[in-house]
């Protein structure tokens, strides 16, 4: 070996380490009702809020939601952002839309990609609706809908927003 | 009940991209060596350490605090480590406080460290689950609808975070160990720059830092033998609340509030911008500035963004209630340690001993750090004097 | 410094896979039967509540988040978390208490390290730069610490026989339990070696499951009017990282907490001791002093089941529950963390 | 691609946790592992006076930072060892081997590597064992490619 070299100041150490994921029960449930097409979320026992996605528990009150709530894929956006930098190990090209979205029967917001839309005209209180992948595509996953993106309905006041029926905005 | 206890030593490393030139421990190390010897003492007179960073997956070491034993000098002794998200380093400063404060120890080091340049931070924070959406790109993606929902409420001018961002920079130009020095930066730089998460900016963003923070908290009794004059912890608090529920305001988290209310309390504080003279706050991107001066109490609600714009809180605008006058997390992030650093940085400007960033005359300052989705708050009041 | 007494306990049962339960869907039960033994809602109605765990368990960051969410932290709580067995939440929790800031505090541990390869996962707790790079997994390390004391004539392969038929034994009456059965030390000794000198039957089998427990003041304790035992010491020490400087056939880490937590002030009528293997029940039991009249592990231990991040409250569980219940009077249990026993803590439980 | 046990129980996916992390050494883990590079086993002096190896860069004793290096040799003797029948998929050898503790002549401290044997009864406490270097060194603990029997 070469006395010239410089001495070992750093290394790489490849740390890879399997595991194999359990979604929790109420979230498979609503993974198998994703898998078909339907949106569910669980409502809390106690206080009455349906959370979408469901995971295992109403946070706030500490108890298993149990009971199913069929939604609507309709959806009221609650605040958004624009983002301009790549996301690691995924496809979608910046500029894109995060949007927090609150679906209608919903007391709680979910995040997802907002499209067919101008980034610059989206905002809080827009209401839309999901666009779905093709069926045989669709998988234990909320990227069985593609995007979301908006619908000709008027604009849900900012107080209402995650208060609506699944019914809809009847603004 | 709890027992008066002080801060008599505080260490702190340079922060920095990448700490090319020590390893895990030796950067742990030099935070905590500091701390001695500004403390005045020997490894052996440390009665405990209390470790606290972020998640593991940062270095890829599991429960570090077991590898950390002989750089810490803690061969024999009792040895905690916390993790609370983002909070960590506020939360361990508390929990070591609490040793001492509870009559268990009379000395003991706390010290709190991130390396995240060992792998890249924001890969940890996003690294994909089964059965999830894909979308997460990093923390400034979380926060910023929350961000742009503060902008509606509070109706505030688009520059307040443009503000915060250049007015944090400035005092961390007088902070040696900031890891951003950039005395010639200027509003109209923060406004070209890159709209990484709109509304939030690239130089709106807290750095990534390497870089380690450390503590002394010693009993009534020693710390009034210490070389420098101790800082009096005058009250501590934490809060936690869930990440998401139905209802929950992100905007103007309870748990902060109620964490302010707490500490105030033990400190004696009744109004905020009044009885404090400076703090050092949480802010990772700018707009939290006001977002927390009005979770924290120094403006009404809707109303925080003022002070900023009016320079209340600059010391290069004389302002009446400086915050982060050490340059705060936007000038340096070492995440596992930022909690700490604020911390530290308000017992060092009532110690009087904060160099080009002291705020004059500083005789009662908050201590500020929140975590997770800020849904996790530690706090605490340090004074130049025992009440 | 005030008097702590623990009112609650319960560990779910230790099982190989808990299946389609999260870890949130984990914690919820086990905290719903602390809060009948003592007659309380949520977390609300405590002034503090700490936990452990590890995020490597499962594979994701910030792991204890979830936790929360089986709390009921709303209005928001005074709340903390280790990075470590819950014996150390307890250690925080019992600081909290000592200096006012809390009258009573939920503990809680979980672990579901079913996911993932656990020995391979915690290889990764040693030294980054000698030895997690070689991936030597915790099984491999015990094996060696066992081999220096059977080489240097501390104990035999049937002392080690004799550790796991008791565990098993003991086990039949611990509905918690995992691994039970009337199992004889021939039994044991007619296995084939795991990993030389080892046993599989040496060693704990990896088990999903939580563990809560809850303590408080006496006085608050009287007022809830529940049965309880007092915490009359604790106290836990860390020694140094490099196995070849540790003495690995002793444990003097152990008996220092011992000597903190005043281990030796009373006879001890039960031990419950976090030994993940065989031979360190009997490193254990020899720093601790323990003798013939101690029962040691009548739980079984954690040869029987062993939650991760909860194993070690559980043991001080056990203990309490022991003493409750009246069939013993003074209690020790241990907790431990990292490689080959390199962190314990001690913890003195007695009649109140 | 996600199994489901039954509908709606249980959702199993499995993923890697995994990332190369880049970690700086120091110069007293860097020195070792420049060594080793050079195919030379390097430790340190503790307080007490005891050869340490790998390098501490702070004594368990006194928490002084070490720094006084020894140059050991690459051969010693087997302190404790475990016999692995089933090697492990993250483990360094496909072959049953054992892990050892290991005294290098001129060290008082025994070092954890791994050893390569036929058989379980070729390895013995007190076996006298010598670095197996790796094809190419680079400057890491896998630059010992394991020991072997002497």
């Amino acid at each position: 070996m070469s006395e010239q070299q410089e001495p070992v100041t750093g290394i790489e150490v490849p740390i890879y380490l399997k595991y194999n994921f359990t979604a929790g029960a109420g979230p498979a449930r609503f993974l198998s009702q994703v898998k078909k097409g339907v949106l569910t979320g669980q409502r809390c026992p106690r206080c009455d809020q349906v959370y979408i996605p469901p995971r295992g528990s109403c946070a706030a009150c500490g108890v298993a939601t149990e009971e199913e709530v069929v939604l609507s894929d309709k959806a009221t956006v609650q605040s958004f952002t624009i983002v301009s930098i790549p996301i690691p190990n995924n496809p979608i090209q910046p500029p894109y839309i995060i949007a927090n979205l609150v679906a209608d029967g919903a007391n709680i917001s979910f995040i997802h990609l907002m499209s067919e839309c101008v980034n610059e005209d989206v905002r809080i209180g827009q209401r839309v609706q999901a666009v779905w992948k093709p069926e045989e595509e669709w998988d234990y996953a909320m990227d069985n809908i593609r995007y979301f993106k908006p619908i000709d309905e008027a604009d849900v006041p900012v107080g209402q927003i995650g208060k609506l029926p699944v019914s809809g905005w009847k603004g | 009940m709890a027992n008066l206890a002080a801060v008599v030593g505080i260490g702190q490393t340079k922060y920095t991209t990448k700490r090319e030139d020590v390893s895990i421990a030796g950067l742990v190390r030099e935070a905590a060596q500091n701390a001695l010897q500004d403390a005045g003492l020997h490894w052996d007179e440390i009665d405990a350490v209390i470790l606290g960073k972020a998640p593991d997956m940062f270095e890829g070491v599991i429960m570090p605090e077991t590898y950390l034993t002989d750089a810490l000098g803690c061969n024999g002794k009792p040895m905690l480590r916390v993790h609370t998200a983002g909070s960590v380093g506020g939360s361990t400063a508390i929990v070591a406080a609490s040793h001492v404060q509870s009559g268990t120890f009379k000395r003991v080091l706390t010290v709190s460290f991130e390396k995240q340049s060992e792998s890249n931070a924001m890969w940890a924070l996003s690294s994909p689950q089964p059965f999830s959406t894909h979308l997460n790109a990093g923390a400034g993606g979380y926060f910023a609808p929350i961000i742009r929902e503060y902008m509606r409420r509070s109706e505030a001018p688009y520059n307040v975070g443009i503000k915060v961002a250049v007015k944090d920079r400035l005092h961390g130009a007088r902070n040696p160990l900031a890891h951003l020095q950039r005395p010639d930066i200027t509003m109209k730089e923060v406004e070209d720059s890159f709209m990484l998460w709109d509304p939030i900016r690239f130089l709106e963003s807290c750095p990534s830092s390497d870089g380690a923070c450390a503590m002394v908290i010693a009993c009534e009794e020693l710390a009034e033998q210490g070389p420098k004059p101790p800082a009096w912890i005058r009250g501590v608090a934490m809060r936690s609340e869930p990440t998401m529920y139905a209802g929950r305001d992100e905007v103007n988290p309870q748990a902060g509030r109620d964490c302010a209310a707490d500490v105030y309390r033990q400190a004696g504080i009744t109004d905020p911008r009044r009885d404090l003279d400076c703090a050092e706050v949480y802010v990772p991107f700018s707009w939290y500035e006001p977002m927390w001066l009005e979770n924290l109490g120094f403006a009404p609600e809707g109303e925080g963004w003022k002070l900023t714009l009016e320079g209340a809180t600059s010391l290069d605008e004389d302002g009446d209630i400086p915050w982060n006058p050490s340059g705060g997390v936007l000038s340096s992030n070492p995440i596992g340690a930022s909690g700490m650093i604020r911390f530290a940085e308000a017992a060092r400007q009532v110690r009087g001993d904060a160099g080009d960033h002291q705020v004059k005359g500083a005789r009662l300052a908050l201590g500020h750090a929140y975590g997770g989705g800020a849904q996790f708050f530690a706090m605490w009041v340090v004074g130049a004097n025992k009440e | 410094m005030r008097d702590i007494a623990i009112v609650a306990f319960h560990q779910s049962r230790a099982v190989a896979d808990a299946g389609a339960c999260n870890e949130v869907e984990m914690i919820m039960p086990v905290l719903n039967e602390v809060y009948q033994q003592v007659g309380i809602n949520n977390a609300q109605d405590v002034d503090f509540v700490c936990s452990g765990s590890c995020d490597y368990l499962q594979g994701a960051a910030f792991a204890f988040v979830a936790g929360v969410d089986a709390l009921g932290a709303v209005p928001p709580i005074k709340e903390s978390h280790v990075e470590m067995d819950a014996a150390w939440a307890l250690y925080e929790s019992i600081l909290k208490l000592r200096m006012g800031h809390a009258d009573s505090a939920l503990v809680y541990g979980f672990g579901k390290s079913s996911p993932g390869e656990l020995p391979v996962v915690l290889s990764q707790q040693l030294d980054p730069y000698y030895l997690a790079p070689q991936w030597i997994d915790t099984v491999s390390l015990a094996a060696m610490q066992a081999r220096l004391m059977l080489d240097q004539g501390m104990l035999t392969e049937r002392d080690m026989a004799e550790v796991v038929s008791r565990s098993r034994r003991n086990a039949m009456r611990n509905p918690a339990a995992q691994l039970a059965g009337d199992v004889s030390v021939e039994q044991v000794l007619a296995e084939e070696t795991y990993l030389s000198p080892l046993r599989k039957a040496d060693c704990c089998p990896v088990s999903d499951g939580a563990a809560a427990m809850i303590i408080c003041t006496v006085d608050k304790a009287r007022e809830w009017g529940v049965p309880y035992a007092l915490i009359t010491g604790i106290d836990h020490r860390i020694e140094t990282h490099n196995l070849g400087m540790r003495d690995l056939t002793d444990s003097v880490s152990t008996r220092q907490a011992a000597e903190g937590a005043g281990v030796g002030a009373g006879a001890i009528d039960v031990a419950e001791l976090y030994a993940p293997f065989s031979h360190q029940e009997i490193i254990l039991s020899r720093a601790l002093g323990l003798e013939g009249s101690t029962s040691v592990n009548p739980s079984g231990g954690v040869l029987a089941g062993n939650l991760m991040m909860a194993s070690g409250l559980s043991r001080i569980g056990e203990v309490f529950k022991r003493v409750v219940s009246g069939e013993a009077e003074r209690g020790v249990a241990h907790a431990t963390s990292g490689p080959c026993l390199q962190h314990n803590l001690v913890t003195v439980v007695e009649k109140a | 691609m996600p199994e489901s046990d039954s509908e709606s129980e249980i959702l199993n996916q499995a993923f890697e946790l995994g990332y190369t992390y880049t970690r700086s050494t120091g110069p007293v883990v860097g020195r070792f592992l420049t060594g080793l590079r050079e195919r030379q086993v390097v430790g340190n002096r503790g307080s007490d006076g005891r050869v340490i190896v790998p390098p501490m860069e702070y004594d368990p004793g006194t928490a002084e930072a070490l720094s006084e290096f020894v140059d050991v040799s690459e051969e010693g003797e087997v302190v404790s060892w475990a016999w692995v029948k089933h090697p492990r998929e993250a483990h360094p050898s496909d072959q049953p081997f054992a892990w050892a503790m290991i005294r290098l002549d001129g060290a008082d401290v025994p070092m954890v590597h791994w050893v390569q044997a036929n058989r379980e009864a070729d390895i013995n406490t007190g076996s006298r064992v010598r670095v197996r270097w790796a094809e190419e060194t680079t400057g890491s603990i896998n630059d010992i490619a394991g020991f072997e029997l002497v």
